[in-house]
């Protein structure tokens, strides 16, 4: 017996795949359920162990809020000041999840599997931006989230993991119950958009 | 009657004769030097105590010290409902008796409150809403308080506007209704109670501050001001969010923390509202004045403040719910919004009677709900200014109890500002 | 509309991102046995809520979770300190 | 205004013609329409007072092609194609109205009469007839609504109002790559450079403001926002700002911007103050600049036959303007001396007969002025000048509302006769007519050095020249509130309100001499305009009246929002789904596919499956037949599940428990409740002991962040050094329970990787390992009384687990909903949180005192439990009820020992009911007083109408030897 996995928007898991009922002229949005993640809490101060957690995941663990940094198609994010969101394909989460939880027997870090607790959504296109700024101020500066940066913050009225990612292309997490909610708002948003700015 | 009194003969009388002025509705005094009574705060709490004290206990050597003008603060700032469907058989009796007596308020005071009694609707959102409901309608019935549960249907028919379709975010299974509930010109009470004190000899000093206690021997001996020490017998504090402030001058600490409520209206427009509507899951309540504005107000803000102004999120918040209960209202404009600071203690209930300071009682901590209770607050306070007891209806609402913990919790079953 | 710079994640924060804790700076008794009624109860209940100056507990509580301490005026909600909540205002 | 666009609209059914750039206002001032509405008491004619929102009069309500509006000032509505406009105010018309009678009686209704009347036979007598003579407009029941849209936004510099002032200060700090929003609430920026004769930097200032506009559109670092009103001031700089965005249809839509500025600029402009005489409310009268801009800008004239009159030489211009317009000036009409007109020959030169020290004392006509009757100083007789149109300036008011909502007080300047804002905050600059400069080449310079001192505080160089201005000032003013002659009964104040200057006169006698109270009293500027017009001249009068200086009496705060502001923009399209987000289960498509009734529970919910049958109630009993004697499929995914590592966990987690959690083995699970501080429960559920150092909380579905946050903060706050890490990891898991009978047959059906009977896996214990061939987590617990197991697998998985479950059909499971879940734990007893326990209750009322009894060590909330309230023998205490006939419902409250009849004395309540199956009872749990000691006694419980006798018992009603959870 084998039980099937779902996406939470009916794409195909383990895919990034454009959401096609998202309609909007100026913004595109895609499912990622090929992200997988996990979540890495420290019992003890982060700087303690995150050289032994850059050993065992062969990855760099950013020291620095709001940082995030990518290697070989994974990606670590600063999420609090001892913990963060590591990301890797869909099915390497059980297997990086085990390497970490071995090197810490005691616990002092643990990695929870968490691929499915954040529904991600990529968003990318002229209108993204001002899209996002309609559910929240994403950064109080001047000029906005910078590129390379992730800040957790409501969007939307609900929290979300917001990356700025490249030019014009973002990424956002979202708690999966709420992911419905955030899908619509998006949509309604963006449908004003598109009726607001036909001239004006 | 009196020639000063108010009524239609004397309106028309003095319009017609012109040179028969109406004297000041209250006097202008300076502080005099000693009092047998000195009531720091001229909201409506304050200016019914000294009411009261003249009118039943016979005290008329009572000085009202405004730090302001006397219904500057919570009185003339807050949303006018009135309301008495408390379930505490102790709430119930005290709210109760603020809610009577404001309904013979006019002719006592001989000013025109307009109480509207038109009627207050909690809506019933889910279940679980319409179990506690129930709860409550039972309570009120053994407490001797009306109160009922009327349907969707009623609900509907009484609040047109109300979205009760499946649009809404909340449904609405039906409502607790209470008919004596509604509303106060709030400027009245405190101008009513002012004149009619007034009339009975007490002195009303208002942009009087004050600035600390001269505590002689455990009991406050003076009560230094921004003009000048007045001696009393005994001190009545009546300041909602300023208790504090006044209390550590007399060297004792409260349970109350100070959070503004935000309050706004819309720009008038014709009867559309003829009820006061409150939805536990908004957390707004909405009821339209006389001059026809939208009079809306909804949870505190998130934090304390001793400032009186508007805070946009709240404002939206409100303005939100509103529209979300009544789509129609995306048509109406909001013309002011401001706020109060209001006294909120872990149990939401009053704080009323004996201090640690012999001679200084206290009247605080009403929270959100000050208005309805204000006849039955200065009631109590005058009792004890008069007597040195608590008044039998105060007892389990003293300081003493969060010694005890034995706390009177409504909010914990009301769960929202009102 | 309070904005405070969280002292961990480095952020400017609007108020709806952020949560209102209490009053800093309460104690709580390291043995809660050892002390009387009246000790337990001003822990629990009694406040200073001062016109003014206010030493104030804030959570980061849409950004990174993380208390901190803030002193606040409470009538024109300037911002004196912002400090990790290790430290003592 | 563009000619060669003409617009049909409609006034009150009458078909007009208007065109492009017209306002509504001006559109009905060119097709001569005299009264636009009725003031709100005496119901008098009311015309044009003034030009935007400044004007008490002339709220109409207007249907454009997108949406409806109740109530709007004329000169606020852009004229659009196929408009219609309504009179809001009149009955059965405008031009004729009944209500008018009440002016018969306006010497006995007075301020606050109201106060002094209608006690007897009641208020509730009068009151719906006064209530329905207030209100302007009412919303329409269907209207189409515009699109409204949000804005987060974060500048450097935000510069309110593109006149003159504002546009050279954007024109200053463009280049210096800071970045800049300028917000102008007309339709085109340009402010006063649309109406005014005036050369800047040597060309015509319409030319100059069209060219800067341009400029500024055209720079990324700056923002130009035309038709956005800043309505509100806050703290720390943010703003609220309302764009409206129009098309030839109307406004399409509404964008608010909330916008986060350093500086801030303020170029608001002024508005014109009126002068007191007696009849100066017939329509005709209006402000001097209101007809300015009506000429200069919308080639209208307010007049045929226009008269001027003024304590300043600003009204001069209007009547050069009107003169050169073609319009008939019939005479100015200066209270002051001739040698103080700067203009005097100049009107002279072009025929306009000046009479100076002079005042108008009396005006003729009713629906339209038609004379005005002045009095030069030391003649004796007036003379009567026919005109159908007074422009009146009595000195200026800047318009510092947005300052005001900042807490700054306006300050009264004596010289120059106005209120300014004297102390603003550091990082504002009030510029022009907003800082009361009275001439166009100051208020310029006030705006270069505004830009100058943001660039030298910003770091940035400017490299801007400043621009020269070539116009008249506005001149001298010398300060004339009120006129010695006159019947002060029929000179107006607030023109909206019907205040009068005899209302103020008896506000003062009365004492009503607070600012606020003559305000609330009168109800002086509490209208729709905000007493724009009528504040500063009601506060002159209060000081005449009470014998003080102005400076003396205070200002009246102004409260944002600065014009009355659509809530609809301010609600967004935060409506119905969108209005709070929904939690929907992972699973939730298979859950409606089985015909699920779903409910907001917190999450959405199944509440009962249709597929079980017909009605709720015989579904219900049906869910709950098949846990009772098969085995039921229930979704509690929403159940919290934290993580909690770390050495410390274990002592981490004992703090927050009742039960010492410190003693739970690997493998174990153990039910608990966690108290507040202050004794009263705060929620219940399991802890896990997945392995050494990691445990997993399961809170109540509502409380799942709460309970992360308050772990959280403990650990943070109180005890820093504690070795633990907290994650919740509720959404990353579906947990669907299985419970009855055949429970564990169903369990292994779906090939678990660890051994399921009985002997190898006890309830209270916990597998981790492969279910269905995904990696799970079983608990085997039991919140109904039967053989449990709550199975967790990744999210991902819920849909296709559920599925798989039932479709065992030899089994038979039913989906169970919470209705049924809800009755089977009470049933068993079990307390469901926030149901049978109140903000007041402590695990001694429920129970659990000898739990509390045994644990030596501190948690959080035990020395409460110590205090007098929780032990005091009047407790409510958790019962179970089983009625002796009749139906107990929850919410029944239970009457007092020897009372059966209610009003009486209570003594508990019943928290949870339901007729329960297994014992074929109506059964209830309840909270009462001694209830410990009250076992077997009879208690009445009064339920709506009905008295329901009962047993009180013990809350376990069923299997109380578990031997069925055992099994």
């Amino acid at each position: 017996m084998m039980l099937n996995a779902c996406a939470e928007f009916g794409t195909v898991i383990g895919q990034a795949e454009q959401l096609s009922h998202f309609v909007s002229t100026t913004v595109k949005v895609w499912e990622r359920s090929d992200i997988g993640s996990l979540l890495v809490s420290c019992a003890v101060d982060a700087a303690k162990v995150a050289s032994r957690l850059e050993q065992v995941a062969r990855l760099p663990f950013p020291q620095q809020a709001g940082e995030f940094l990518e290697l070989d198609a994974r990606r670590t994010i600063w999420l609090t000041p001892r913990s963060w969101i590591m990301h890797c394909g869909l099915e390497d989460e059980l297997q990086l999840a085990g390497q970490i939880n071995c090197e810490f027997p005691d616990k002092v870090v643990h990695a929870s599997l968490f691929s499915d607790y954040l529904c991600w959504l990529e968003l990318a296109g002229a209108g993204t931006a001002a899209l996002l700024a309609e559910g929240g101020f994403i950064s109080l500066e001047k000029h906005g989230l910078p590129i390379g940066h992730a800040k957790r913050t409501l969007v939307a009225g609900v929290a979300a993991i917001t990356l700025h990612w490249r030019v014009g292309r973002w990424l956002v997490g979202v708690e999966r119950s709420r992911a419905v909610y955030f899908a619509a708002w998006l949509q309604a948003a963006a449908a004003r958009a598109s009726k607001l700015e036909l001239t004006g | 009657m009196k020639p000063t009194d108010y009524s239609l003969f004397n309106l028309v009388r003095r319009g017609v004769w012109p040179g028969t002025a109406w004297p000041p509705a209250w006097r202008s005094v300076k502080p005099g030097l000693a009092y047998d009574v000195v009531i720091i705060g001229g909201g409506g709490h304050g200016l019914a105590t000294a009411y009261y004290l003249a009118a039943q206990y016979g005290v008329s050597r009572v000085a009202v010290l405004e730090k302001g003008w006397i219904g500057g603060g919570n009185t003339g700032r807050n949303t006018t409902n009135v309301r008495s469907d408390y379930m505490f058989s102790e709430s119930a009796a005290l709210y109760d008796l603020g809610l009577r007596l404001y309904e013979g308020l006019a002719d006592d005071i001989n000013f025109n409150i307009m109480l509207s009694q038109r009627g207050w609707l909690t809506l019933i959102h889910d279940q679980h809403q319409l179990e506690s409901a129930r709860h409550k309608s039972n309570w009120l019935a053994c407490n001797g308080v009306d109160g009922e549960i009327i349907t969707r249907s009623a609900v509907k028919k009484m609040l047109p506007g109300l979205c009760i379709d499946d649009s809404a975010r909340y449904p609405v299974l039906g409502a607790f209704l209470q008919k004596r509930g509604g509303t106060i010109r709030h400027d009245a009470v405190a101008w009513g109670f002012a004149r009619a004190a007034d009339r009975l000899g007490v002195d009303i000093i208002q942009n009087c501050e004050v600035t600390g206690l001269t505590m002689k021997g455990g009991r406050v001996a003076e009560v230094r001001t921004s003009l000048g020490s007045i001696a009393c017998d005994r001190v009545g504090v009546a300041v909602a969010g300023h208790s504090s402030t006044i209390t550590a001058m007399a060297g004792f600490g409260l349970p109350v923390t100070s959070y503004p409520l935000q309050a706004m209206v819309s720009e008038p427009v014709k009867p559309l509202l003829n009820h006061v509507v409150l939805s536990p899951g908004t957390g707004v309540y909405i009821n339209q004045s006389q001059k026809g504005e939208l009079v809306m107000g909804g949870v505190l803000d998130l934090y304390p403040s001793h400032a009186q102004r508007g805070n946009f999120p709240s404002i939206e918040k409100v303005v939100t719910a509103a529209v979300e209960m009544f789509p129609e209202f995306r048509q109406l404009r909001l013309m002011r919004h401001w706020a109060g600071i209001v006294d909120v203690v872990p149990d939401s209930s009053p704080i009323l009677g004996a201090t640690p300071v012999e001679n200084l009682f206290i009247n605080c901590g009403w929270g959100t709900g000050g208005f309805k209770a204000i006849p039955a607050g200065g009631l109590v306070l005058a009792h004890s200014l008069a007597t040195g007891r608590t008044h039998p209806l105060a007892e389990r609402f003293g300081l003493d109890r969060f010694r005890s913990n034995r706390l009177v919790d409504e909010s914990a079953a009301a769960g929202i500002a009102h | 509309m309070i904005i405070l710079e969280c002292p961990y994640c480095h952020e400017q924060r609007v108020e709806d991102e952020l949560r209102y804790g209490g009053e800093a700076n309460i104690q709580r008794a390291t043995d809660p046995t050892a002390v009387s009624d009246e000790v337990w109860t001003d822990y629990l209940f009694m406040r200073t809520n001062p016109k003014g100056w206010r030493d104030e507990q804030w959570c980061c509580e849409a950004g990174c979770g993380q208390w901190f301490k803030v002193r606040r005026h409470s009538v024109s909600h300037a911002i004196e300190t912002v400090a990790r909540f290790d430290v003592v205002l | 205004m563009d000619r060669s666009h003409p617009l049909d609209f409609s006034f009150n059914g009458v078909a007009m013609k208007g065109y492009a750039g017209d306002t509504l206002a001006s559109a009905l001032l060119a097709n001569s329409v005299n009264i636009v509405a009725r003031s709100f008491k005496y119901r008098r004619p009311r015309g044009f007072f003034g030009v935007g929102a400044e004007d008490p009069n002339s709220a109409v309500a207007v249907q454009d092609g997108y949406s409806y509006e109740p109530a709007l000032r004329a000169g606020q509505v852009w004229l659009a194609q196929g408009m219609k406009a309504r009179s809001v105010s009149g009955w059965p018309s405008v031009e004729f109205d009944l209500g008018a009678v009440t002016q018969l009686f306006s010497r006995v209704i007075g301020a606050g009469f109201y106060y002094k009347t209608f006690k007897w036979p009641g208020w509730e007598f009068f009151e719906p007839f006064i209530r329905k003579a207030t209100g302007f407009g009412a919303p329409l029941k269907v209207a189409n609504d515009r699109t409204v849209q949000q804005r987060h936004a974060v500048c450097d510099v935000l510069i309110i109002g593109a006149g003159p002032a504002g546009l050279a200060a954007a024109t200053a700090l463009r280049g210096s790559g800071l970045k800049v929003f300028v917000a102008d609430d007309q339709k085109e920026p340009g402010g006063s450079c649309r109406w005014e004769c005036a050369r800047l930097d040597g060309i015509p200032a319409a030319a100059w403001s069209r060219q800067i506009t341009a400029k500024i559109a055209a720079d990324a670092d700056c923002t130009l926002l035309a038709a956005t009103t800043v309505t509100g001031a806050y703290e720390n700089e943010m703003f609220i700002l309302v764009q409206t965005i129009m098309d030839e249809r109307g406004v399409r839509g509404e964008r608010v911007w909330k916008l986060m500025a350093r500086y801030v600029v303020l170029a608001s402009g002024m508005v014109d103050r009126p002068l007191l005489f007696e009849g100066n409310d017939r329509p005709g009268v209006m402000l001097s600049s209101a007809v300015r801009r009506f000429i200069g800008e919308f080639g209208v004239s307010p007049a045929r036959r226009l008269a001027v009159y003024t304590n300043n030489d600003s009204a001069y211009l209007t009547a050069l303007q009107a003169k050169a317009a073609g319009v008939d000036v019939v005479a100015i009409v200066d209270t002051r001396s001739a040698n103080s007109a700067i203009y005097l020959n100049e009107a002279r030169a072009v025929g306009i007969t000046c009479y100076c020290e002079s005042q108008i004392e009396s005006t003729r006509g009713y629906r339209r002025l038609e004379a005005i009757g002045l009095r030069q100083a030391a003649t004796p007789n007036i003379v009567w000048i026919f005109c159908d149109g007074v422009a009146v300036s009595g000195g200026w008011t800047p318009a510092t509302q947005l300052a005001a909502h900042r807490g700054i007080k306006p300050q009264y300047d004596a010289e120059r006769s106005m209120f300014v804002c004297k102390d603003l905050p550091e990082s504002w600059f009030a510029v022009g007519g907003a800082n009361g400069a009275l001439d166009l080449q100051v208020a310029m310079d006030q705006a270069h050095a505004a830009a100058h001192a943001i660039a030298e505080a910003t770091f940035t160089t400017l490299n801007g020249q400043r621009c020269i201005a070539s116009a008249r000032g506005f001149g001298a003013i010398q300060p004339f509130w009120l006129p010695a002659q006159g019947n002060p009964h029929r000179m107006w104040v607030d023109l909206q309100n019907d205040v009068k200057v005899s209302d103020i006169a008896l506000a003062v006698q009365e004492n009503y001499v607070s600012v606020e109270h003559l305000k609330r009293y009168t109800t002086l500027g509490m209208g729709t305009d905000q007493g724009r017009t009528s504040n500063v001249n009601g506060l002159a009068l209060l000081a005449a009246l009470s014998g003080c200086a102005i400076s003396e009496v205070g200002a009246t705060s102004f409260r944002p929002p600065y014009t009355a502001t659509s809530m609809r923009s301010i609600a967004g399209a935060r409506s119905g789904d969108l209005y709070r987000p929904r939690r929907y289960l992972p699973a939730h498509g298979v859950h409606l596919a089985h015909g699920a009734v779903v409910l907001d529970f917190g999450w959405e919910r199944p509440d009962w499956y249709r597929s079980n049958g017909a009605d709720r109630e015989t579904a219900v009993r049906a869910e709950m037949a098949s846990v009772r004697h098969g085995v039921g499929v229930f979704d509690s995914s929403s159940l919290g599940k934290i993580e909690v590592t770390g050495p410390d966990a274990a002592a981490f987690l004992a703090r927050f428990y009742v039960s010492n959690m410190a003693t739970l083995k690997p493998g174990r699970v153990r039910y608990s409740v966690m108290l507040r501080e202050d004794g009263v429960i705060f929620d219940d559920g399991v802890v896990t002991c997945l392995a050494e150092n990691h445990y997993l909380a399961s809170p109540t579905s509502g409380n799942a962040e709460a309970v992360t946050a308050w772990f959280e903060r403990w650990r943070q706050t109180e005890w820093p050094h504690s070795r633990v890490a907290i994650a919740n990891v509720t959404s990353n898991w579906a947990s669907i329970a299985i419970a009855g009978p055949k429970a564990r047959e169903l369990l292994i059906r779906l090939e678990p990787g660890f051994e399921a009977s009985g002997e190898a896996f006890a309830h209270m214990e916990f597998r981790e390992g492969p279910v269905g061939g995904v990696p799970a987590r079983v608990a085997r617990i039991s919140f109904t009384g039967e053989l449990q197991y709550e199975i967790s697998v990744p999210a991902r998985y819920a849909g296709s687990l559920l599925q798989s479950l039932l479709a065992e059909a030899a089994l038979a499971p039913l989906p169970i909903g919470m209705e049924a879940w809800l009755r089977l734990r009470l049933e068993k007893g079990y307390i469901h949180l926030g149901s049978d326990t109140n903000g007041r209750t402590t695990p001694l009322d429920v129970g659990m005192g000898s739990i509390v009894s045994k644990r030596k060590d501190d948690f959080i909330g035990k020395r409460s439990l110590q205090l007098s309230f929780a032990i005091e023998e009047r407790r409510e205490q958790l019962v179970g009820l089983i009625a002796k006939r009749g139906m107990l419902e929850t919410g029944g409250r239970i009457l007092a020992r020897g009372h059966v009849r209610s009003p009486c004395p209570t003594e508990g309540y019943v928290t949870s009911a339901c007729e329960s199956p297994a014992l074929e009872r109506s059964i209830g749990l309840a909270l009462l007083e001694h209830g410990h000691q009250r076992n077997g006694e009879t208690v009445h419980v009064l339920c709506g109408k009905n008295l329901i006798e009962c047993f009180v018992c013990d809350p376990t009603f069923y299997d109380p030897k578990n031997e069925r959870l055992h099994a």
